[in-house]
């Protein structure tokens, strides 16, 4: 019975609980119990973070002549842990006042449902995590994709809808794509374990490995929503109800990471990756992998540039850092993969923490729209600093989080000589950083509106886990070495070599990166500014927002003086022309041919006559008995 | 049709209108006289026939004594290259607060202008024109100022006061016995 | 044993004397109907324990075997036997008053069914297959159902049924008589002896085409599948749950038994492949694009059917074990959702929010939706990937192909089922919601019986998957078909007679045996 | 170059750089304003003028403030650049430059922008909030030719501290030399980094009233005098330790910063104000080109 | 009628700091104050145009620290340049309002002195003192260049012996002033903002800040309060 066990006996009990009691009023405090236990069984287990071996379940099933079998190692504990973390925290913020307000908005019935959906996406997730051969990757892969479909069908509004529809129709072209390759591995090894496939892996054929490492990346490119078919996961993450988009969000695309690095980089390897050298260029596969990466990183994040409602913006960046991920990855230093995984966890935090503070904002005032927010910040000041908090992580500034993992991925792409993807790497960041900032300057800043006069801050049970994910951010900011022991054991389970790293960041010869100097240099800067600040100038009085100079004119509530719409208007002006859409076109194509061949299949029901039948018969018969004559 | 038959073809088109008076003071500027009924339909005439299609401005003249305002509409011809004004009488009434016209905003657009602008010096009403509300005297609620019975200088001392300038350089002058002359006519205070 | 042949005695006698019954007494001749079944169900059950590894042959009349009538009991047939008499006492038309005309129909398709599944004789196969086609071009004309469409409907569907059921005869009697020319006999046994030499030219292909063609049109082939919308359309859920289901597999069975033992060669495995992927792309695009329940069903179901076809067309016992494994699957799951649909009548939108109305309708459609694409615990999964293992591990390029069309049809598949599945849960009513007519309770036992299946053979699949390897085995044992229709010295004088070299019998089946 | 060694030294160093660096920005600024006036024939300030402007700042008896965000946005802004200043090193006094490279420092000239904007942001006037939308669009503008040239430049001297940079130049040639298309690009994105006149949409007087700058009065105006001290000198200093191999002694450190905030400076005056569309479009379109073009021949 | 010339701003309150420290700390920083001064030309009238000459190469104002600044936050010096209407006069005096002390104001022109050439205008306000507190005038019907800065000479001379405070006199009277506006803009006068609050928070009142005039302001205007940054959950 080893621990692995008692974390699937848990979860399938939680489930069952609570299906049966999916409609009584006290069904979050369960939840959010089920969860710590599950986060406690995984603690337990911690051993794996720190270079423990394997731990495998009493719980195995042969067919086909397969054996398989479920294990948690060291990667799988990694993303194990981020996803129960995410998960207990949307249960806390789904368990106050949320729920309530959505109690009434809804029906008990809708939350409960709810609840379970979340659970089911933990449990399937981290059934996914835990497998050992590729059968039941693939099992976990579609139990995955379906929980995570019974998630956004939740939500009652159109647009929403349609998003899911369009996410089941991607997840299940990408298990199909999965499922071919999958095929194809039993016809040339015999056998669906990971140990045979990485064996004969060496002995593959340059196009084998080509068929094989493009059908497994678009099964799970789909699932990370990298660029060729990154259109379904914003709309669908953002039209969630909160605590849902706060896990997804935060987690669930990562799923396709893991199996990435499951598959590519485990079994398949990057070295030979890189042995498929594309014609008359001087790419090989890994650097279209990585460019595929880079783009991610750009093209999500000028879109969410101009989205003009909160959660779509998180929702598209949401995108944007996955394809870092990507790119962290199939860099060919450990430096660069420690990164891309430590950005998994550093992503998680204030991914989570960002789409918490839209919940309370939608909590408090109704909406998310650009349009009708602005100036919450006397309101909602400790939202305000949780948000200041995660912007600032996202867009990978010092003291969060969010730039020890992009600083490594930009030293490993140093090291790497390689300029075009560090330029687009960075361009992403700028990018991240535009948008991040109309994104706290139209909801928190700017003019209040008269409406939102007496709005109050968020109830408590949506801080706490605001203000907990803020800390985080801060702590693993200040010493990034407390997960980079978990990142390092991972790359050793992965078959890398671990970064080498302290407690403050990286031990580099040629220029590493100590955090706690850092932080502690900026926040000596910071008390110098406010001692300059504070002591040398005299008092400042407080005013009103309509006491602002205006040309003279005499400011009331009448004319509203607030500028937040199409907000970056100079680069819009510029890059304005960009946004044709040409993925969407591409979508609707393909939707259009289907529909033609379906024409075309229909007329032919419909018309066949039987005549026509009769004289393939006659033609038939008359060629057979010819041939069987001579 | 060049400016002369233009002119020649004005001249006898004008006549026919009943009482009204032209004259012709150059080959490029007419002045017309006409009752206040019928300038409408002259100014209706001027632009669909006589290709004068730009209403330059309307100015208003204040005759306090004979009791009326004289409205003088001031169209150009781009073709005929000649200005006519036609000027009207309009009775003051200053018993109430506004004189009354009609507005000829339908005719030519810029007339809302000028009419608001009368309206706000001379107090003169032009029914249904769209602006008639205060546009520059927003701060005066005082009597329409241009006015002639409006006395500015009255309303100012009453108003305003006067910082008595001595500065102690003119001081000393009049100790001597100098000081500065002002012609009689000029003395105000 | 020997009570088998009552199993199709009866109901042929039960079907034809019934009409006269019903003239004394309307209650007897109501029940002889369901009397005929259990006896039937009971038979087959005691014959159930002997047939395991071995097969059993059973000459009638005692004529020796390449003459008289031969019938042959292995794993299969017994199960298809079996599944007969259940499936037609379970969409027994009931509740309906029906006229008596329609039991007596009933019988003769029990009868010609069970006929087909056992007999081991070429032209015996071709007479029970006639009497099936008769007994439902019968019942398509008696069930018409009274839709919008009214009679007219079902009358029109028949008449085109029969048009396409006629020439498929037809051109399967052309096939059969090709055959007798070259081998000169039909007993099955005897033909697969012969096959190797005889049937292995131009003229044994375009046999096992005209069969082909011509059983297809019962098993919804890919040319001659288009009276299947419009009969299943017009014809009461019922019946097409049972055509669909039942009528289909067995003419499946007939194709496998004479491919297995008369066509070996591959031509006739890839001719049956491209048809089997011209189906199932066909169906599922056009179910794609169908806007009406009944319809959308009957696609999926030609899908599905061309789905069964590629399986079989894989060469070898795998192939045949996952043909075995997707057609029970669809089976057990397209009558069920036939039943299910049956309440939900109309196009689709007027579904919308059905299931706020009935909830464990919805579930269980989900259900049984979620098994026919293939999510992982459910058997559906299993089946899809033997399909796709097997594909995957051919060189030859037709089945790269068969594998792409079948993973792009299931794609198609996932996007209109989940469609429905969003419209039912749609948050806002419909506007016919409360007008809609309540699922007859008989409909909704047979549909969460199917989803209760479906689960118990998800818990234990390893069980499952040994009965099917075993079966799988043993049809596609030629020399075992031959050894047990005829006795060792029948062997000997059956040499002299077509003074057939001596070509060594063993080989040839290993090879072909051992894929 | 002596890194810090003992603590004492480190502490007197915290205090010493941000002195320094506030005084050499202030001579700077006032460099600039000479060279404005004598481009157009006038005298120009007088030298303690940058002092006077500063000291009359935070003298001011009144100042208004929008809430405590505005003030914070302030102290970020200066404390951002102190911070930034230790990083920079120089003759003599490394600070900590070794623990964080040209990466990291390249983040930190970030946060006082961002800083400032979430101050500007609170003071609740759209002429603020448009000229913030420019300023972060001219970030994002000269920021990635700099960081092209910052890629090139690490990737050349194969480190990213700028100690070590430092001592590769002294060693080897400057780096001018080694890469002048590097260079060049470098010195483009500099002019746009100084937000001075032609790339200056940000605070244009006329349109937005002084853009971010337009509800900053006294203590808070003060502080953006000193930022754009800082500005001047951390623009200088790190060209300077880039390409022409910082300062060996404090006279020749003194002579390069100097003369490398001179072009610029008089660049500056010869330009209208570009618009922000067209101030993207150079600055990705020239630099960028030479940068890559530079970058090729170091790979 | 207030008297010119001596402009009798000398505000009471001027007390200077006894110990010997603070008074050189005290002149350093009038020192300071008189040399940099930010100047905000409100182009009300004609007089503007002698400004851009003032500044640029011929007399360039910025060698006695004199810089243009667009808005009043950042403006120590508010130049009323030219005839002040009654409409402008209300923008001016909001300007003047957010503008930061200490400031100074320097009526250009004599139309801000005594009416100028529009005395007998009913639109324009005659003299600009009644209702500011006016630090230097440069009469002139439009001054040339040299006259004003020779003006702001005599305002940095002012500021240097301290003499620049006529701006407490706008929070020590304010009454007096309130009263001017009232009389020319009617009762419901009201700027957004809060000058007496500002008296207030920099303790600045006079014995005649408060008064009648200040009493009808309480009756209209609400004063707007900052928007307080508090947690309430």
């Amino acid at each position: 019975m080893s621990v692995l066990d008692e974390v699937f006996i848990l979860c399938a009990l939680g489930a069952l609980v609570l299906f049966v009691f999916h409609r009584i009023r006290g069904i979050e405090k369960l939840a959010v119990v089920f969860y710590a236990a599950l986060l406690y069984l995984l603690i337990k287990m911690s051993g794996l973070g720190y270079g423990g071996e394997v731990i495998y379940s009493s719980f195995s099933l042969n067919i086909l002549g397969e054996t398989l079998q479920w294990r948690f190692d060291a990667v799988s504990w990694f993303f194990a842990i981020i996803t129960v973390a995410s998960g207990l925290f949307s249960a806390v913020f789904m368990s106050g006042k949320w729920g309530e307000s959505y109690r009434e908005k809804t029906s008990n019935a809708a939350y409960g449902t709810l609840q379970i959906a979340l659970l089911l996406n933990v449990n399937s997730m981290l059934i996914l995590l835990a497998s050992g051969d590729l059968l039941s990757l693939f099992i976990g892969w579609e139990l995955v994709s379906w929980a995570s479909f019974m998630m956004m069908a939740l939500n009652p509004d159109k647009q929403a809808r349609q998003a899911a529809i369009k996410y089941i129709v991607y997840a299940m072209a990408g298990a199909m794509a999965f499922l071919a390759a999958m095929a194809y591995v039993y016809g040339i090894t015999g056998s669906l374990q990971y140990a045979e496939l990485a064996q004969a892996s060496a002995a593959l054929s340059n196009g084998q490995i080509i068929l094989l490492s493009l059908l497994f990346f678009t099964g799970f490119a789909i699932k990370m929503g990298l660029i060729p078919f990154h259109l379904w996961q914003a709309v669908a993450y953002a039209e969630t109800p909160a605590p849902g988009a706060v896990f997804l969000g935060a987690i669930s695309a990562r799923m396709g990471l893991y199996a990435i690095i499951v598959v590519l980089i485990q079994l398949i390897g990057l070295g030979h990756l890189q042995q498929i050298h594309i014609p008359f260029t001087f790419w090989n596969l890994q650097t279209v992998l990585a460019w595929v990466g880079a783009l991610t990183t750009i093209i999500p994040t000028y879109i969410a540039l101009k989205q003009n409602d909160a959660r779509h913006l998180l929702a598209w960046h949401g995108v944007g850092q996955g394809g870092y991920m990507l790119l962290g990855l199939m860099t060919l230093n450990s430096l660069g993969s420690a990164g891309g995984l430590l950005h998994v966890f550093n992503y998680a935090t204030y991914q989570a923490a960002l789409f918490m503070t839209i919940g309370a904002v939608i909590y408090r005032t109704g909406t998310a729209n650009f349009d009708k927010l602005g100036g919450l910040v006397t309101q909602m000041p400790l939202t305000f600093m949780v948000m200041v908090f995660s912007i600032i992580g996202l867009a990978g500034l010092p003291p969060m989080n969010g730039f020890v993992s992009k600083w490594m991925v930009y030293r490993s792409l140093l090291l790497d000589g390689e300029p075009l993807l560090f330029v687009a790497a960075v361009i992403g960041t700028l990018g991240t950083i535009l948008s991040v900032y109309k994104l706290v300057h139209n909801t928190f800043l700017g003019q209040l509106r008269v409406e939102h006069q007496n709005v109050r801050e968020a109830p408590l049970s949506l801080l706490i886990p605001m203000l907990v994910l803020a800390a985080i951010m801060f702590v693993t900011g200040m010493m990034p070495g407390l997960v980079l022991d978990w990142v390092a054991s991972a790359q050793l389970a992965m078959g890398l070599v671990p970064v080498t790293y302290n407690l403050g960041g990286i031990v580099l010869a040629s220029g590493g990166l100590d955090m706690i100097w850092i932080t502690l240099i900026l926040f000596y800067g910071l008390g110098v500014g406010a001692i300059i600040f504070y002591l040398l100038g005299g008092r400042a009085k407080r005013v009103h927002q309509y006491d602002n100079y205006a040309g003279g004119h005499f400011l009331t509530s009448r004319v509203r003086y607030h500028y937040s719409h199409n907000f970056y208007a100079g680069l819009m002006h510029l890059i304005g022309g960009w946004y044709r859409g040409s993925f969407k076109k591409l979508e609707q194509a393909i939707v259009s041919l289907v529909s033609l061949l379906s024409q075309l299949s229909e007329n032919m029901y419909r018309s066949a006559q039987p005549a026509m039948m009769v004289i393939i018969v006659v033609v038939l018969s008359l060629w057979s008995i010819s041939g069987g004559i001579n | 049709m060049n400016c002369d038959e233009i002119n020649v073809w004005l001249d006898t088109l004008l006549e026919e209108i009943n009482e009204i008076k032209v004259t012709r003071k150059s080959d490029r500027r007419v002045r017309v006289d006409v009752d206040a009924s019928s300038l409408p339909a002259l100014l209706e005439l001027l632009k669909g026939k006589a290709s004068y299609v730009h209403l330059s401005a309307i100015s208003c003249v204040d005759w306090p004594d004979d009791e009326e305002f004289e409205l003088v509409y001031h169209c150009w011809s781009y073709e005929a290259k000649s200005l006519l004004s036609a000027h009207t009488r309009i009775p003051r009434n200053s018993s109430e607060e506004f004189a009354r016209y009609v507005s000829v905003y339908d005719i030519y657009k810029p007339a809302g202008f000028f009419e608001r602008d009368i309206y706000e010096m001379f107090g003169i009403y032009f029914e249904s024109s769209p602006f008639m509300e205060k546009f520059i005297l927003t701060e005066w609620n005082g009597p329409p100022p241009m006015r002639k019975d409006f006395d500015a200088e009255a309303y100012v001392n009453e108003t305003f006061n006067w910082a008595e300038y001595n500065p102690d350089w003119l001081q000393e002058i009049t100790e001597e016995g100098g000081g500065i002359a002002i012609r009689p006519e000029d003395v105000r205070l | 044993m020997d009570n088998l042949i009552l199993v199709v005695i009866l109901p042929l006698l039960a079907a034809f004397l019934m009409p006269a019954m019903a003239r004394t007494s309307e209650v007897l001749a109501r029940v002889t109907g369901l009397m005929v079944l259990f006896i039937s169900i009971i038979i087959i059950t005691s014959v159930w324990g002997s047939v395991d590894e071995q097969a059993v042959s059973y000459a009638i009349g005692g004529f020796r075997p390449p003459m008289g009538i031969v019938f042959y009991i292995d794993q299969l047939s017994l199960l298809f036997a079996l599944l007969i008499p259940v499936m037609i006492l379970l969409f027994w038309p009931w509740n309906k008053v029906t006229h008596i005309r329609e039991y007596s129909l009933m019988m003769l398709l029990t009868a010609s069914a069970s006929g087909l599944v056992l007999s081991g004789d070429l032209f015996n196969i071709y007479v029970f297959y006639e009497l099936l086609a008769v007994a439902s071009y019968g019942l398509v004309v008696a069930q018409g159902r009274a839709g919008k469409k009214g009679e007219g409907a079902a009358l029109a569907a028949s008449l085109r049924y029969l048009i396409l059921g006629a020439v498929g005869s037809v051109m399967m009697l052309i096939g059969i008589a090709i055959i007798y020319t070259q081998a000169g006999t039909l007993n099955l046994a005897h033909l697969a002896l012969l096959a190797p030499e005889k049937l292995n030219n131009m003229a044994g292909l375009s046999a096992f085409a005209l069969i082909l063609i011509g059983v297809g049109v019962k098993a919804e082939l890919f040319p001659v599948n288009t009276w299947v919308p419009e009969v299943y359309g017009a014809v009461s859920t019922r019946l097409s749950a049972l055509m669909a289901g039942l009528l289909s597999k067995l003419a499946v069975i007939v194709i496998i038994r004479v491919l297995v033992l008369l066509f070996p060669q591959p031509e006739a495995l890839q001719l049956m492949t491209i048809l089997g992927m011209l189906g199932v792309i066909s169906g599922e695009l056009v179910a794609w694009r169908s806007r009406d329940m009944i319809r959308m069903l009957s696609f999926s179901s030609i899908g599905q059917l061309g789905l069964v076809f590629v399986a079989f067309s894989i060469p070898g016992d795998m192939g045949l074990m996952a043909g075995f494994a997707v057609a029970l699957h669809h089976l057990l799951v397209k009558p069920a959702l036939f039943m299910l649909a049956s309440g939900w009548t109309g196009p689709l939108e007027s579904l919308k929010g059905a299931a706020k109305q009935s909830p464990y309708i919805a579930a269980l459609f989900v259900l049984l939706v979620m098994s026919l694409l293939g999510v992982p615990p459910l058997p559906g999964f299993w089946a899809k990937l033997l399909i796709v293992v097997n594909l995957a591990s051919q060189a030859a390029p037709v089945y790269q192909f068969a594998l792409a069309f079948v993973l792009i049809a299931t794609v198609i598949e996932a996007a209109y089922l989940y469609r429905v599945v969003m419209i039912l849960y749609h948050p806002n009513q419909g506007q016919q919601a409360s007008v809609r007519e309540k699922h007859k309770a008989f409909e909704l036992v047979i549909a969460s019986g199917a989803a209760v299946i479906l689960i118990a053979v998800a818990l234990q699949v390893q069980s499952m998957e040994t009965k099917l390897s075993s079966m799988a085995r043993q049809t596609g044992d030629r020399q075992h078909y031959i050894n047990t229709v005829f006795s060792k010295l029948d062997l000997a004088d059956i040499y002299h007679q077509n003074k057939v070299q001596q070509t060594d019998f063993r080989s040839n089946n290993q090879l072909q045996g051992s894929k | 170059m002596a890194s810090f060694n003992s603590i004492s030294e480190l502490l007197a160093q915290l205090l010493f750089m941000p002195m320094l660096a506030f005084l050499l920005g202030l001579v700077m600024v006032l460099m600039y304003r000479k060279i404005a006036a004598r481009l157009q024939r006038r005298i120009g300030p007088p030298f303690f003028q940058p002092v006077y402007d500063i000291v009359k700042l935070y003298s001011k008896d009144t100042q208004i403030s929008h809430g405590l965000i505005h003030d914070i946005g302030i102290v970020v802004a200066v404390g951002g650049y102190v911070a930034a200043v230790i990083l920079l090193p120089v003759p003599g006094m490394d600070g900590i430059a070794d623990k964080g490279g040209i990466i990291t420092l390249s983040y930190f000239l970030m946060i006082p922008s961002l800083g400032m904007a979430l101050g500007v942001g609170q003071c609740a006037n759209p002429n603020g909030s448009i000229g913030i939308s420019r300023a972060l669009t001219a970030m994002l503008a000269y920021d990635i030719p700099f960081i092209i040239v910052v890629f090139g430049v690490a990737l050349h001297y194969q480190s990213t501290s700028l100690v070590g940079m430092i001592d590769y130049q002294q060693a080897h040639q400057w780096g001018i030399f080694e890469m002048p298309l590097l260079a060049a690009a470098g010195l483009f994105a500099l002019q746009g980094m100084m937000g001075k006149h032609p790339f200056e949409i940000y605070v244009a007087p006329a349109e937005i009233a002084t853009g971010p700058m337009v509800e900053m009065s006294g203590k808070f105006m003060g502080g953006l005098f000193v930022m754009q001290s800082f500005q001047f000198y951390v623009a200088s200093v790190l060209y300077t330790s880039l390409f022409l191999g910082g300062g060996a002694n404090w006279f020749e450190f003194l002579l390069k910063i100097f003369f490398v905030v001179e072009i610029p400076m008089s660049i500056s005056f010869l330009f209208p104000r570009y618009r922000t569309e067209d101030m993207v479009r150079i600055m990705w379109k020239w630099p960028v080109m030479l940068a890559l073009i530079g970058i090729a021949f170091v790979i | 009628m207030s008297k010119l010339g001596n402009i009798p701003v000398q505000a009471k309150s001027e007390k200077k700091r006894t110990n010997p420290l603070a008074r050189v700390f005290d002149e350093l920083i009038q020192f300071c104050q008189s040399r940099s001064m930010f100047m905000l030309h409100y182009c009300t009238g004609c007089g503007a145009i002698e400004l851009p000459p003032a500044m640029t190469s011929r007399f360039d104002m910025e060698r006695l620290g004199i810089q243009p600044m667009v808005t009043p936050r950042q403006a120590d010096i508010l130049l009323v340049t030219g005839y002040v209407s009654v409409k402008t006069l209300k923008r001016v005096i909001l300007t003047y309002e957010q503008m930061q002390s200490p400031k100074y104001v320097i009526g250009i022109c004599s139309c801000t002195v005594n009416g100028g050439m529009y005395w007998q205008s009913y639109a324009t306000a005659k003299v600009l003192n009644e209702y500011l507190p006016v630090d230097v005038y440069i009469a002139g019907c439009m001054p040339r260049p040299e006259a004003v800065i020779m003006g702001l000479r005599r305002l940095m001379s002012n500021i240097e012996n301290g003499k620049g405070n006529a701006w407490k006199d706008y929070y020590e009277r304010y009454d007096y002033y309130l009263g001017n506006q009232q009389h020319l803009f009617g009762d419901d006068w009201q700027t957004p903002v809060d000058v007496i609050g500002e008296a207030k928070f920099y303790d600045l009142e006079g014995e005649e800040t408060y008064g009648e005039h200040t009493r009808t302001l309480e009756q209209h205007q609400e004063p707007l309060e900052a928007a307080v940054m508090r947690v309430k959950l």
